[in-house]
């Protein structure tokens, strides 16, 4: 089983990577560009689940480490059995 | 490019092109189809592949190496082991090694020059020792392409990522720039370590019965065709099967791997080890059983292994990091598989000692693979290649600037403050970890860094100096001079030179320029060395530095390392010069010679010229009295080197936050860089020092100016050249870091 | 290890990853203390005065700084110092594992520069009502290495007491934290590393006012962390 | 107009971060956890253009910025207008 986790961190935190790229991404001739935010994904496989018990389990794994609660939410998708 | 196992059969021999593409040529091949009295399994072609690239076997180096002197009371394990040791006192030996990542950090910066420390770093505790500092040497081409700002930010960035992390302090470093390493940078890094003589432990299998176990990360199809088959392809060779698959470093393993090592040796567990690096595995069994006069048996099914299907091959080359063997009693297997994963990372014992000299495979039940240890390591092809002087050096020599009229100093100046090359270089070393263990008297940013060897009164000073532009104009002249200044280096910050490791970057050895360039460089160090008494204890040859034909400056890199017994007085700094402080030159009297200098450079984009040779006599009397002058407690010494006597000026005063006013007769005096000279501060009741140490050891010295104002000024019978040191501080402090943003 | 008989008693955690151990503990006996180096497998404390986690990387960084180390068993008894009002400190990977085991608030992203940055830097001592500071004066200024990738402070909670403060931010932390402390001032995180501050030798001597005070603090009221 | 690009490093390149995860997790419990792969997620935010040629644009600056071709393969998703 294949899921994938998305950890996006919180719109009011500052994210210095997508400040300094949006920068570089200028200086380059992409004007056009507004704002960027970088993300983490993580892609997990599971040994011998579930699509519905994959999803909790991945949550729960989410609540507990992969994502901090302080500055970050999470998304969690579940791509092929 | 994978072998396949499949391909060709015992029967069948393997096919010529085959061996071709691993890199050997058909000499080669016939060598080892004598070797063996039939034609090699893949298992076996693979592994000479790769344990008699230039890399593993420096075949085509050895010959001159030899030239090296590598003896002295206190050297302990001289070169050909992992790393050279020498006897520092009071129960202390210093281990130290440099080596070169070139080829990695061209394809990709970041994990290139990240997994060029942790191969550093392996050599040292493989030793025995625990790592306490790193120090990078790095080679770019100019930061107006946007090329090499990627690799050199992509370099730093790597060194940092993986020096930090892994808790090793990057304690100094050099780098320079010029178009010819543009497609072919240089990055070299050098490691010191400590241990007790009961902690040395070498790279030897050990007795028959001995088990080998590997120790760290999982192996997978990291750098197949990658450094050691790499290393001997030019860049320009973009053949997909060339492609290597980037080796990526995890400082966390190596971490990890570095603690449980330094237990294994702390509590006696081992016998022998070897650093699983270029070669892999090849090398990790061969060597080891060559050393010992053994042979060894090698199960590649008991191998940890990160992705399924490896062939028999793949597993022999994989260069994947963080890995190291080690040989173990039967007797102590069991504590040693503890300690792993006690300590947490994985070990599996995969081979066994055994008599007769044999390396025997076995991969998916089968022997794969059964040669003679010592085919693949001592009986290497070893190649006297043909040398020759190029026919251009007497027009370099003769190809003079010829001065019209004497240049505006301040303006010159300035602009030398604006190059990348002499600018500051805080911008890296402040990405650098430099203070861990707190050993850092003297961190970066001085002539070399002095560490504190805690316990003791000791102290080791470290430094490395390389000047690619004056080794091109007279590699001799060039190579002995980089000796003698690495020695300067370290006798300002008050210690005496005690070992040499030298890391010798070089073009295409096939080229009879190239190997005479090679052989005159070896020659000058070697000349420099003994005329010290100092032994080369290591060193790393790097050949094929060339793109698309062309090749880089001979490039030679000098590691010194120098002992304090005393660390009493602060050492001195460059930030110690006051206002009302004297300023002394101390050295062989003026010279003009500019050839190979900065100033011909960056004013007048010239490179040619023959530089002045070396002066023995003279640079033994200017280390001691440096040396003699730092345990003095004179508070600032900087030796005059690239950009000469001016830009040191300059470089104190920017240090210290004062002006200067430096008398002169003639310019050319202000920006020649002839060796043996160097700067002090003085207060006015030290000149008597000053003047006897200088005395006793037959150098003059020269009071040829005094610290204070807020410029940096050069008079000339009245007539003042004067530079504002705010401005000054500036230029420089943004030469580099304004030109990355 | 030497010291005096009364030396407080302090426990060095080791997390695979860290680094700064023997450091701390090399300054920490300078001050007067007797550290022990703890493996973070261990699941009491019971002998300890009090305790700090030193920088590193403790398992590399991975995933986030401190993010897999707050699981370490040790945590439990080093959760139970803080509650207990115990001294409790961590420097620069050590506070990040603090803010990740919720012992203090707020979390950790890259320097605003998106540079690691080892160097002296200079702060203010803003408050001294914490375990590190109490010795300190309020607006003393202190020059002490800083050595990280991740020292941008963020607090969405704005709960931490900010007690030490850059005067130049060089990484963009929120309100230009250097360290904090918990609401009874014995838990507390500093970014800047005090135990390479203390020896002339090495370039200041003011990390020793910060450590004295950590192990002469006397014991606080309980905390009511969150 | 919103684009999501996805970089990933290449299956045969090694990823140390997912490494330690894994075993982090199974020893939270989450014994199922096989293998966990990090990858970046860049969310970027282009000032008036159309989803042709968002595309095109983002694609370039992946080639010329974002991902490194040496280890990372990329994928562009236009989001919304
Ligand atoms: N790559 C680097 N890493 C760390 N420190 C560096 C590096 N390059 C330069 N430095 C520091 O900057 C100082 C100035 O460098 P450099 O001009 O090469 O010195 P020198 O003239 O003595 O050879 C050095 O003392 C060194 O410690
Ligand atoms: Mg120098």
């Amino acid at each position: 089983m294949r899921v994938k986790v998305e950890i996006v961190r919180r719109p009011e935190i500052a994210d210095p990577q997508g400040v300094t790229v949006v920068r570089a991404l200028r200086e380059l001739g992409f004007g056009e560009v507004a704002e960027a935010r970088f993300n983490r994904t993580i892609v997990l496989d599971l040994h011998g689940t579930d699509p519905v018990s994959a999803q909790a389990r991945v949550e729960e794994m989410c609540r507990r480490l992969l994502a901090n609660p302080v500055i970050e939410d999470f998304e969690v998708q579940v791509l092929e059995p | 490019m994978n072998v396949d196992d499949d391909a060709p059969t015992d029967e069948e021999g393997s096919e010529p092109s085959v061996h071709r593409l691993l890199g050997l040529t058909d000499e080669e091949y016939a060598r080892i189809l004598s070797t063996l009295g039939r034609d090699p399994r893949p298992a076996e072609l693979a592994m000479y592949s790769v344990m008699w690239s230039e890399h593993c076997s420096y075949k085509s180096s050895r010959v001159h190496l030899r030239r090296f002197p590598t003896t002295a009371p206190w050297v302990v394990v001289g070169p050909g082991e992992n790393a050279g040791v020498v006897d520092i006192g009071d129960g202390w030996l210093a281990a130290l090694r440099i080596e070169s990542h070139n080829h990695p950090s061209f394809v990709e910066p970041y994990q290139g020059a990240a997994t060029g420390v942790g191969g550093i770093l392996r050599d040292i505790f493989t030793m025995g020792a625990r790592p306490i500092a790193l120090w990078d040497s790095l080679r770019f081409g100019p930061l107006d392409q946007a090329r090499n700002r990627y690799l050199f930010k992509g370099v730093v960035a790597g060194i940092a990522g993986y020096g930090n992390a892994v808790g090793v302090p990057t304690v100094g470093g050099e780098v320079g720039f010029a178009e010819h390493y543009s497609a072919n940078p240089l990055v070299n890094v050098m490691c010191l370590g400590l241990l007790r003589p009961e902690q040395l432990v070498l790279a030897t299998a050990g007795p028959e019965g001995t088990v080998a176990v590997l120790l760290g990360a999982a192996t997978g199809r990291d750098g197949i065709g990658g450094a050691s088959v790499l290393a001997s392809a030019s860049f320009e060779d973009e053949s997909p099967s060339k492609r290597p698959s980037v080796q990526v470093g995890d400082p966390f393993e190596e971490k990890k791997l570095i603690e449980a090592c330094l237990e294994l040796y702390e509590r006696n567990l081992v016998v022998g080890v070897q650093d699983l690096g270029a070669a892999g595995l090849s090398c990790a069994v061969s060597e080891p059983a060559a050393r010992a006069g053994m042979g060894m048996e090698l199960d590649l099914d008991r191998v940890h292994v990160r992705e399924p299907g490896m062939t028999a091959a793949e597993l022999l080359m994989s260069e994947s990091q963080e890995r190291m063997m080690a040989f173990v009693h039967p007797d102590h297997l069991d504590e040693v598989l503890e300690v792993a994963e006690r300590r947490e990372i994985l070990a599996s014992v995969v081979g066994k000692v055994i008599s007769g000299g044999q390396v025997l495979v076995s991969h998916a039940g089968e022997l794969v693979a059964e040669v003679p240890a010592v085919s693949l390591t001592d009986e290497a092809p070893l190649y006297e290649r043909p040398l020759g002087e190029p026919g251009w050096m007497e027009d370099l020599w003769a190809n003079t600037v010829k001065f019209m009229a004497q240049p505006a100093i301040a303006t010159s100046l300035l602009q030398m403050l604006n190059e990348p090359e002499l600018g500051s270089k805080s911008w890296v070393y402040e990405q650098y970890d430099h203070m861990l263990f707190l050993n850092t008297v003297v961190g970066p940013g001085h002539d070399a860094a002095l560490l504190r060897v805690k316990g003791t009164s000791r102290g080791l000073a470290l430094t490395t100096d390389g000047n690619g532009r004056l080794c091109y104009l007279d590699p001799r002249r060039g190579a002995a001079r980089l000796v003698f200044e690495a020695a300067l280096n370290v006798a300002v910050v008050g210690a005496e030179p005690l070992a040499v490791v030298d890391n010798l970057n070089f073009g295409n050895p096939e080229k009879p320029e190239v190997m005479w360039q090679f052989r005159e460089t070896v020659e000058g160090l070697a000349e420099a060395c003994e005329s010290l008494g100092i032994p080369v204890i290591g060193g790393n040859v790097s050949f094929y530095n060339e793109t698309d034909g062309l090749d880089i400056y001979p490039t030679p890199v000098v590691g010194m390392l120098g002992l304090v017994e005393n660390l009493g007085s602060p050492a001195p700094r460059l930030d110690r010069a006051e206002e009302g402080m004297d300023l002394w030159l101390i050295g062989p009297e003026w010279s003009i010679n500019l050839a190979g200098s900065a100033f011909e450079k960056i004013t007048f984009a010239h490179v040619g010229g023959r530089p002045s040779p070396a002066d023995p006599t003279m640079a033994r009397a200017a280390i001691a009295s440096a040396r003699l002058l730092a345990s003095a407690g004179l508070p600032a010494i900087h030796d005059v080197s690239t950009g000469g006597t001016a830009l040191a000026v300059a470089e104190m005063c920017m240090a210290s936050g004062v002006g200067a006013t430096v008398a002169y007769s003639d310019w050319r005096h202000l920006f020649c860089e002839d060796p043996h000279r160097f700067l002090v501060a003085a207060t006015p009741e030290q000149a008597r020092t000053v003047e006897s140490i200088a005395d006793d050891l037959g150098i003059p010295a020269a009071r040829i100016g005094s610290f204070g104002g807020t410029e940096i000024a050069f008079d000339r019978r009245g007539v003042k050249a004067a530079l504002d040191l705010e401005m000054a501080t500036t230029t420089w402090q943004n030469a580099v870091e304004a030109r990355l943003v | 290890m030497t010291g005096p008989l009364t030396a407080p008693r302090v426990a060095v955690v080791v997390f695979p990853g860290t680094n700064c151990e023997l450091d701390a503990a090399h300054a920490l006996e300078l001050a007067g203390a007797k550290p022990d180096i703890v493996w973070h497998r261990r699941a009491e404390l019971d002998d300890f005065d009090s305790v700090v986690l030193p920088g590193g990387f403790a398992h590399g960084d991975y995933l986030r700084t401190g993010a897999i180390a707050r699981f370490s068993p040790v945590m439990g008894p080093v959760g139970e110092m803080a509650a207990a009002g115990k001294p409790v400190l961590g420097i620069c990977n050590g506070f990040q594992i603090l803010c990740e085991a919720g012992l203090l608030p707020g979390a950790f992203i890259a320097n605003s520069g998106l540079s690691f940055i080892c160097r002296f830097v200079e702060v203010e001592v803003s408050s001294t009502a914490s375990m590190l500071t109490h010795a300190a004066a309020a607006g003393q200024v202190l020059r002490l290495p800083l050595n990280s990738y991740e020292g941008n402070y963020v607090d969405p909670s704005l709960t931490g007491r900010v007690v030490l403060r850059y005067r130049d931010n060089p990484n963009g932390a929120q309100g230009g934290a250097a360290a904090i402390a918990n609401e009874a001032g014995n838990v507390v995180g500093v970014m800047p590393h005090p135990e390479r501050a203390c020896e002339a030798t090495l370039g200041s001597e003011d990390g020793m006012i910060l450590l004295r005070s950590f192990l002469g603090a006397p014991r606080l009221e309980p905390t009511r962390s969150r």
